[in-house]
């Protein structure tokens, strides 16, 4: 399956790699940062909410 | 209804909402798709060998990585201009896309360069400029967390980006002048479509397709996340002196 | 306005003497070279005409801060602000001011500090004149710089990563001017492209500065 | 006489959130105002928006155009005289003679001293003399007799009495009693009602 | 002691990022040579040693003034000098607080930033050593210098001015030892001596910086 | 009660001038000394004497070795919350809990604001809570209630007696009265004279 890379196969994996990884870690800090922001939001309003 | 209506808040969030799964699907599709079939359906080319292949994510990365700071400075247009704060709000949650697509492109670029020109870096324009073009985006980025007024902030770094705009592409012409560089454009054209076989050329145009989705579904997650903080602040601050 | 640039000029000698430091330092940058690069002469003539713009650059850049920090801090730019005088011509005036206390002493002296490069002959001509062009624009850019950072609790070295991407074509086209005079190559086109950039900095930038400071301290 | 100040349905800001609302009150040339209110009231903002520093949320404010503010901080120079302070604030107001000023404000014995020296009742008086070198009509002040002795207050007293009888107007925020005889305006009434966020619109403006 | 170690570093943190800002003006520094010098691999590689101590050490520099600087003026430090505990205990926290946010992460960053210079493969360690072993002297002498001038309306100049000349023997054996260690050659003298200069400063200057302080607020 | 501070024959000097001489006072545990006098006269100069902060000219202070200092200036992080603020003095001066301070000073709902958006009485009041923290036995403050208003004045008061019911002392400089029951000593009779210098000898110290 994996195509045969010949003599540079380091080169190309680590571009592809190193691309990956920061996609990754860009789109996993969104969502985290998502899903922190909306947690808090809502827990904020539900206290303000009780609190009238 | 105007275009200017989905800078309210209320509408933006109502709609990107419903558009963020819709983008995050067909990015996830179209990433998918152009990767794969860039990756393990490409042959190798004449002079690059199996080195062709960092080209799709190469060149998509390059192209975000200018095209986000072109919107970022119509969105901060935009803010200065109208003062529409979900304007504001979306060139600040671009920024940090915008810097890591330039990574991106200046870490494939550099990986690349070893076994093309035998050296990691060279300074060469094209390079050079993406350097600092990352400088900006690092500024922009640094500048906005440093004020402590969101509205002064959003001002502050609306000129920033304007002025940085001016001289990044001044910079461009000043590091061409000053070095004619390495980068490929006379060896292997490739952004001349007569110059590449379509068998490369289809998949790019798919991943170039699958980092522009990506990042729209990123700029509109990230602008939901800045609007949501917003109105968590306010709240704070209401609460705390009720 | 006049009274303006007397101020700061007074300011800038009194206070410790900010006139004469801004060239020690450059003094320093130059002289710290060789003991970072080695002595060799020839590796030293072939970089000395960007090391001497890279240190007049950086020690334009280190005094930028003191341009509206201090007025910020002891409540001076309030009152500025409400002065009968438009904040553009303050932000000029400052610009202007900086640039007599640290650009220029750094042109009149970079052709001693070449010396201890091993400059070529040739090019101490080209030198002063690539500062006297140049350093105006790195004053007014550094000036829209501390415009932007003078909230900020001592936005020192944010400063510096705002305004050094700016300098960068200054630095180019000035470093490039002194490359070309000391191997007798023609300069026209890095000079054009000096005087175009300081002078399109003077006309345009003060208006980007005074919003800047005008947002600064609206702060509502 | 005419007004020199008016403020109608004012709504000032800070940090993003309204502090006070609905301030309405004029200003006859001749006449002083003191703003009085508890710590963070919003004094200092309502200040900085007649001043001109920051623009008001809602309402309007109608000023001379030369208008003279003092601020918490006095904007001296440490490095420079007393008389040098004084001289560049004159110049950028394009009046003369600060001759008057330094003797009303009993800064003569001082004259040739390093503001830096000063100590902090002297620097306030500094600071209190840069008004008189202004020429406005109009005094925006925040809280001037702040470390100043009986004396210096009863010196201060006298000049803005002297300055509204030549038909100026002054805006005092204080804590403490000026001695003067001047209207007072409390500003706790006009502190802003804390509105309930409904939708992300309103976390905005 | 601990209390005002993480006081720093929270406000080192806090004040827009004051942790990353010496890291990129470092990236700065770096990148302007090649600007000013011009693009040709091979000088670059020979100066590439003398350039990132020099950008090391000018970034350490652009921050020494915060460290007692901003104490200064809002009055912490004659709050400071009369809370029990020893003014040599304040000023060792403070360089160190200085070194963690500055030469660390320098360190860290110098090897990326080595490429950009294009330094021969073999000299990247011995790059990191020089940095690690160096660093710590630079920050504990550049917290002498803040303390001598901490009295003084922006003494920033000045204070680079006191400290320049401290810091040759440091930037001297740190730039040689990764010279050395780039062409191969031994590198144990130089770092011996960079070693012993690390290690007697630490041991003494803090007494010197402490009298220094307290001369200062003695101003009588 | 045993004897907290104790002054003799205390000459200050001030930019190489005496400004104060002969003050002779002492303080009791349990008591407070206001300080007045025009300013200028030297306050803020005897109290960083006897705070340590530089030598007297001559005469001797003794004091206890844990004193608290509260200058002009509040030394204030404004990166840092109130909380945060006042957390750092706590643990520099060993001690534990600001809760109470805070709630005594009234901070409670300010404590996690960034001290950079105080009022200035806000502000004030975040730096008179320090002093509770410090746990030392001697207050010596310089015109603290500088921007209080009237009910934080009174907080303050009020503060200052709890401290000095247990055992406490505090030496205050100011302009206005701190409602406080304590001596008053005032420094215009120890105003140094100018003395003629007569030989090179006498222009050094
Ligand atoms: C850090 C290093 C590099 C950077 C910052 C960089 C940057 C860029 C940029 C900005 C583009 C243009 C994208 C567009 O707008 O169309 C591009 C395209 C391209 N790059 Fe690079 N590049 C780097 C290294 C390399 C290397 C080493 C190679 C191969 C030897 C390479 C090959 C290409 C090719 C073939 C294209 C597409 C065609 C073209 O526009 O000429 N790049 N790169
Ligand atoms: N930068 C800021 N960000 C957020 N809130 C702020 C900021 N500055 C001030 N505030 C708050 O705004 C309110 C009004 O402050 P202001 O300084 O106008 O009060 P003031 O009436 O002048 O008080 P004082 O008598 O203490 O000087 C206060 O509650 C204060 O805490
Ligand atoms: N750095 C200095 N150099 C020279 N003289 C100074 C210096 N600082 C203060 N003085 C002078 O010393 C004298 C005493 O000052 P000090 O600050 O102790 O007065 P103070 O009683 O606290 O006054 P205030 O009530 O105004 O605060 C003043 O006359 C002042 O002008
Ligand atoms: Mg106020
Ligand atoms: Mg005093």
């Amino acid at each position: 399956m994996m195509p045969d890379l010949g003599r540079y196969t380091m080169t190309v994996l680590s571009a592809w790699g190193a691309t990956l990884v920061l996609l990754a870690v860009l789109v996993g800090v969104s969502l985290w940062q998502a899903a922190r922001a909306k947690r808090a939001l809502g827990a904020q309003e539900e206290r303000m909410r009780k609190d009238g | 209804m105007s275009l200017w209506d989905y800078a309210n808040p209320v509408k933006f969030m109502r709609l990107s909402g419903r558009l963020l799964p819709v983008a995050s699907i067909l990015a996830g599709i179209s990433l998918a798709v152009g990767l794969v079939w860039g990756f393990f359906f490409t042959p190798d080319a004449e002079n690059f060998g199996s080195t062709v292949k960092v080209i799709y994510v190469h060149v998509p990365a390059a192209m975000m990585a200018i095209n986000i700071w072109v919107m970022m400075l119509v969105a901060s247009l935009i803010w200065l201009v109208r003062r529409h704060h979900v304007s504001a709000l979306a060139a600040k949650a671009a920024a940090p896309i915008g810097a890591v697509m330039t990574l991106i492109a200046l870490i494939t670029g550099a990986i690349w360069g070893q076994p093309m020109w035998g050296t990691w870096w060279a300074w060469d324009p094209r390079l050079t400029s993406f350097l600092i073009l990352f400088l900006f985006y690092l500024g922009y980025m640094a500048l906005w967390p440093a004020i402590e007024n969101t509205e002064t902030a959003a001002d502050l770094t609306s000129v920033l980006c304007l002025v940085g705009s001016v001289f990044a592409v001044l910079s461009r012409y000043a590091v061409n002048f000053w070095n004619q560089g390495l980068h490929q454009g006379a060896t292997l054209s490739l952004d001349r479509q007569q110059h590449i076989a379509n068998v490369y050329w289809v998949p790019l145009l798919v991943c170039i397709a699958g980092f522009v989705l990506l990042f729209v579904a990123l700029v509109l997650l990230r602008t939901r996340t800045e609007i949501r903080l917003r109105r968590l602040r306010a709240l704070e601050q209401r609460e705390r002196l009720a | 306005m006049i009274a303006l640039l007397l101020r700061d000029l007074r300011l800038a000698v009194r206070a410790g003497g900010g006139f004469g430091l801004g060239l020690v330092f450059f003094l320093i940058v130059v002289t710290l070279v060789p003991f970072g690069v080695g002595p060799e002469g020839g590796v030293l003539a072939r970089i000395a005409p960007g090391i001497l713009w890279l240190g007049a650059l950086l020690a334009c850049l280190l005094s930028l801060d003191r341009i509206f920090a201090l007025d910020q801090e002891d409540g001076s730019l309030d009152l500025l602000a409400t002065a009968p005088i438009p904040m553009e011509a303050v932000v000029a005036i400052k610009a202007l001011a900086h640039w007599l206390t640290t650009g220029l002493p750094l042109t009149i002296a970079a052709p001693v500090l070449a010396v201890l490069l091993h400059l070529p002959q040739g090019a101490y001509g080209w030198l002063v004149l690539s500062l006297l062009v140049g350093t105006p624009a790195l004053s007014v850019l550094g000036t829209f710089g501390a415009a932007l950072t003078v909230g900020l609790r001592r936005g020192g070295l944010l400063l510096s990563l705002l305004v050094l991407p700016l300098y960068v074509p200054t630095l180019i086209f000035g470093a490039e001017l002194v490359r070309r005079g000391a191997e007798g190559r023609t300069v026209e086109v890095p000079l054009l492209m000096l005087a175009g950039i300081t002078a399109a900095t003077i006309a345009l930038m003060p208006f980007a500065s005074a919003a800047a400071i005008r947002m600064n301290l609206r702060q509502t | 006489m005419a007004d020199l100040l008016t403020v109608r349905d004012l709504t000032v800001s800070r940090g993003g959130m309204a502090v006070l609302e609905g301030v309405n009150f004029t200003l006859a040339s001749g006449a002083a105002l003191i703003l009085r209110g508890p710590n963070g009231i919003g004094k200092t903002t309502l200040l900085r928006t007649i001043a001109g520093l920051q623009p008001p949320v809602a309402g309007t404010v109608s000023a001379p155009a030369g208008l003279a503010y003092a601020a918490h901080a006095d904007g001296l120079k440490g490095a420079l005289t007393v008389r040098e302070n004084l001289t560049f604030w004159a110049r950028l107001h394009g009046t003369a003679g600060i001759a008057p000023a330094l003797t009303r404000m009993n800064l003569d014995a001082l004259a040739d001293r390093p503001a830096a020296t000063l100590s902090a009742g002297q620097k306030r008086r500094l600071g209190l003399a840069r008004l008189l070198v202004t020429g406005a009509a109009l005094w925006v002040m925040d809280e001037p007799t702040v470390s100043l002795d009986a004396d210096s207050v009863a010196l201060f007293g006298q000049v803005v009495r002297d300055h509204l009888a030549g038909g100026g107007g002054a805006l005092i925020a204080t804590h403490i009693d000026p001695g003067l005889a001047a209207g007072t305006l409390d500003l706790s009434p006009f502190r802003a009602r804390i509105r309930r966020l409904d939708g992300f619109d309103e976390a905005f403006g």
